[in-house]
């Protein structure tokens, strides 16, 4: 088998962090992966659930949009949308919310809505979906996307969704009681707020990976914690699934 | 009372100039033809409401038939921008294009709220999100109970709705399998509907009770157009062609190509189009 | 997750003296049999919450177990009046009873709000009502946008929900079909949930994506019980045993009669009882 | 074919007053009676709803409760009890709820909470049930009950349901948009509200019945309409429909 790359490190290493009793509201491309690779290796009783009202999905190849029709064949059972986000996801039965951003700033606040001034905006990106209320009703928010300083930035210009907002205490001041986001895994490191200042830092780096390299890919000053691991390579097994899980897609979307 | 009738009559009976209008569809059971016989059909200064406008809005966008959209997500699923949308709010190509933006629960409470008779939906929801401070139809309550401050935003209740669904029977009774999104909220919550189905069947067979079924007393109108949810797809019938989403990304790139695209399969066209993507039992 | 287990066990684990208890079902699916087994098992002070409390509450009524009563329609549907929750009112027999009084449209919000997280449901709801006048727990908000006065109640989360449902698949997940009440919302609301089942399959078969199913997840025992919601009725299994119902009305007229009907039909008996009244596919 | 009694012509009356375009709200006894036999006679489109979750339903015998399976069998669809209180009541979908009453004021409004003080009461009754919200978000009210001064009363011991609250401009001042009591049908009479005060009043008699047998049943000064006519007696059709129904709905209750 081939050496992994660093965006497969990411996957994998974003896979982990889910456990086999999760309820997991999924996020499409990067979150969706690693839920799938989760649910396929380490945690096959997983619960993933996809906003377009999808309960407790097993899907053979990663669905292209958030509503694909394998995620319903393969569910538990599927919902109205409204109930989805009433029931489910409102009614605080999610333990994880795993979710990508265009831009994320150090305390885990994500834009997703515009480069540039809201009325006015330099780039129009989608908007934010379901991540506002992902972000104060899950459990616990995991975010995973790849690593460039134009996506690491140190202020946002939307504030489509909260982390720890400006800090220690900023969430609870709104009255939002869950953890917000504990973890975040790039393609170079994993990154976890520090317990004092909510702040993301460093706390293992991906094999072959640099402090250097991690710091000029973030666009704020860059802080490390006290200890930094390695990330653990991946496994061959979760390799493996990894590759005939992305392999089995292309040929699912190729032949639609 | 549902009337049993052809594309263009029924969007020609439902559909004006200015309309609040919501085609729905989460992702699943997208109603394109119906929204294509709008296009062809004209209308124009619509007010656009859907939570993931989609190809479906873009075509709409480019062609210059939007005063104001009204959306909670606003790209290609899977895929990237929303390349017609964006030109519009960049560029106001080939319009301006007024925007009232939300979340995903905002707008799947609203429908609800529209649904139920009630002025506004309140929810958990809006928490450090800064759309709250650039939307003015974001507002809140306070629980007389808790005190706990929740958001609120005004109920949907589109002039028109139109879904795509998978059957009918000849009562204009119409029944909806898989993702069923919003479909119910917005026609219940509409002033007239329009439903466009795969099939129309003496009746639905020894299904569920409980099976999503919309009374053919609470549509406007039921037509027959197998296929009609391409490139989206039904449940049962066909599969979404997602190749064809991702080529959406190319054929909007470009102002011409879009508008020669548009040209040759949407304003020369018809519904019947639709039919070669029709496939009972396919996925 | 769902713990596939006895009867006894699930209600020994589940329930405590002083709960906030629910055992919902409108008219369809009650949990006779589940009920019994509290009532065996000699839990008191209870709250109990039930749109319809019917028979089955009329039974923990009648034996003393209830302080406080919340509910909707206190009748025996289509017989008469409610008999032992009549003397606890009327005459404090066996003892006093406190009682919260809503109407069908406030608790089914108040139930929906409960599985929604939310701390309040509003609804257009008692204008004119006296009820609004005599029970606290009625306020209102004003909507945001109209200024329209909206009624307001707290939402329902009990300690422990129990209901019965057709089937169970081994992974604890639960199937629910004809009239499926408020049975998703009490379960979803609750901290604890119980459910009672017809039959354990091993898997649901093909059935519609839109299944009314609860996951595993949401519930805390399952247990099989055959005829566990007669003289309810289970759909597609067994049908509402009527003429019992009317006989209710006599058994709980009379205190002694009530007394001694229990003893020999609920406390010296087990849900062994209940197996004579299943029936696959009968009516 | 035996003459009809009274009850049998308040039946057939009560159902003439129905439509074959109607969505009516059916409440359990005797208007359930009256809304089956005009779908069994002249109105067989009609929609009948139960507050149990069924829309369409067509039972051959009439359900003891508001939730035998029958009316789940032979209905169109069946919707969770919340669905059916928001978005099909309140949705504004219904033209005529159809109630009784345990006792009934000249404005139509109903008591079916408690004889005597709410907190001490003489004889608790079943209470509301859907019926404050039936009265206030159905287009129009149709109530159907046995007439006798016990039901009929000058003042009611609760307010559990508003007709015309204390007469013109009540509903309006409370907010409430639809038309309330339009009619009323006893064993003895037909009742409208006078166009100017809202109170009942007898316009029609059914056969046999006299003006003193109706005001002696009723228990508040009882006022008759300018014109009064007689009742139509129920036609052969109607009543051989309505004995039928009864009849199937005795052996069906008997067997079960």
């Amino acid at each position: 088998m081939s050496e992994p790359t660093l965006s497969e490190i990411m996957t994998v290493t974003a896979a982990r962090a889910l456990k086999n009793t999760d309820v997991c509201f999924v996020g499409i491309g990067l979150p969706s992966e690693a839920c799938n690779l989760a649910r396929l290796t380490h945690a096959p009783d997983i619960t993933l659930i996809y906003e377009s009202g999808t309960i407790g999905t097993k899907p053979r190849v990663l669905p292209l949009s958030i509503g694909d029709g394998e995620l319903c064949e393969t569910a538990t059972t599927t919902v109205s949308v409204p109930e989805m986000f009433r029931y489910w996801l409102q009614g605080g039965r999610i333990t994880v919310g795993f979710l990508s951003a265009a831009q994320l700033d150090r305390f885990g606040n994500i834009n997703t809505t515009v480069i540039g001034d809201y009325h006015n905006p330099k780039v129009r990106l989608p908007g934010g979906g379901g991540a506002p209320e992902i972000a104060t009703s899950c459990g616990e928010i995991f975010i995973t996307l790849k690593h460039s300083s134009r996506a690491f930035v140190d202020k946002l210009d939307f504030f489509t969704s909260i982390g720890h907002g400006d800090g220690p205490g900023h969430r609870a001041r709104l009255g939002i009681t869950t953890k917000g986001p504990t973890r975040l895994v790039t393609d170079l490191c994993v990154m976890q707020p520090n317990p004092d200042t909510c702040e993301f830092e460093v706390t293992s780096l991906h094999p072959g990976v640099s402090r250097q390299q991690v710091t000029e890919a973030t666009g704020w000053p860059l802080k490390f914690a006290n200890q930094v691991t390695e990330t653990a390579a991946p496994s061959d097994v979760e390799l493996d699934a990894l590759r005939a899980l992305k392999q089995r897609t292309a040929e699912a979307h190729e032949g639609a | 009372m549902a009337q049993i009738m052809e594309l263009k009559e029924a969007i020609a009976e439902n559909v004006h100039d200015g309309d609040f209008m919501a085609l729905e569809g989460f992702t699943h059971l997208i109603p394109h033809a119906a929204a294509h016989e709008v296009l062809r059909q004209g209308y124009k200064d619509l007010t656009l409401c859907r939570m993931t406008p989609d190809m479906i809005y873009d075509q709409f966008i480019g062609m210059g038939r939007v005063k104001k959209l009204v959306f909670s997500y606003a790209g290609n699923p899977g895929v990237g921008l929303l390349l017609r949308f964006r030109d519009a709010v960049e560029n106001a190509w080939p319009q301006a294009l007024e925007i009232e933006e939300h979340s995903h629960a905002a707008m799947a409470n609203a429908y609800e709220a529209g649904a139920a008779g009630l002025p506004c939906a309140i929810f958990r929801g809006y928490r450090g999100a800064e759309l709250a401070e650039v939307n003015p139809n974001i507002k809140s309550i306070l629980c007389p109970f808790t005190g706990e401050k929740l958001a609120a935003v005004p109920a949907i209740n589109a002039d028109v709705a139109i879904i795509h669904a998978q059957r009918a029977n000849r009562a204009g009774d119409v029944m909806i399998e898989g993702i069923i999104g919003v479909q119910k909220e917005v026609v219940l919550g509409a002033k007239r509907a329009i439903v466009t189905v795969e099939e129309i069947v003496d009746d639905f067979g020894d299904v569920s009770p409980n099976a999503v079924i919309l009374p053919g007393w609470t549509i406007d109108a039921v037509v027959r157009v197998p296929g009609g949810a391409h490139p989206s797809y039904a449940h049962g019938y066909y599969a979404r062609d997602n190749a064809f989403y991702k080529d959406w990304d190319r054929i909007a790139r470009d102002r011409d190509t879009f508008l020669q695209w548009m040209e040759e399969h949407v304003i020369n066209a018809g519904p019947d189009a639709f039919g070669r993507y029709a496939g009972k039992g396919s996925r």
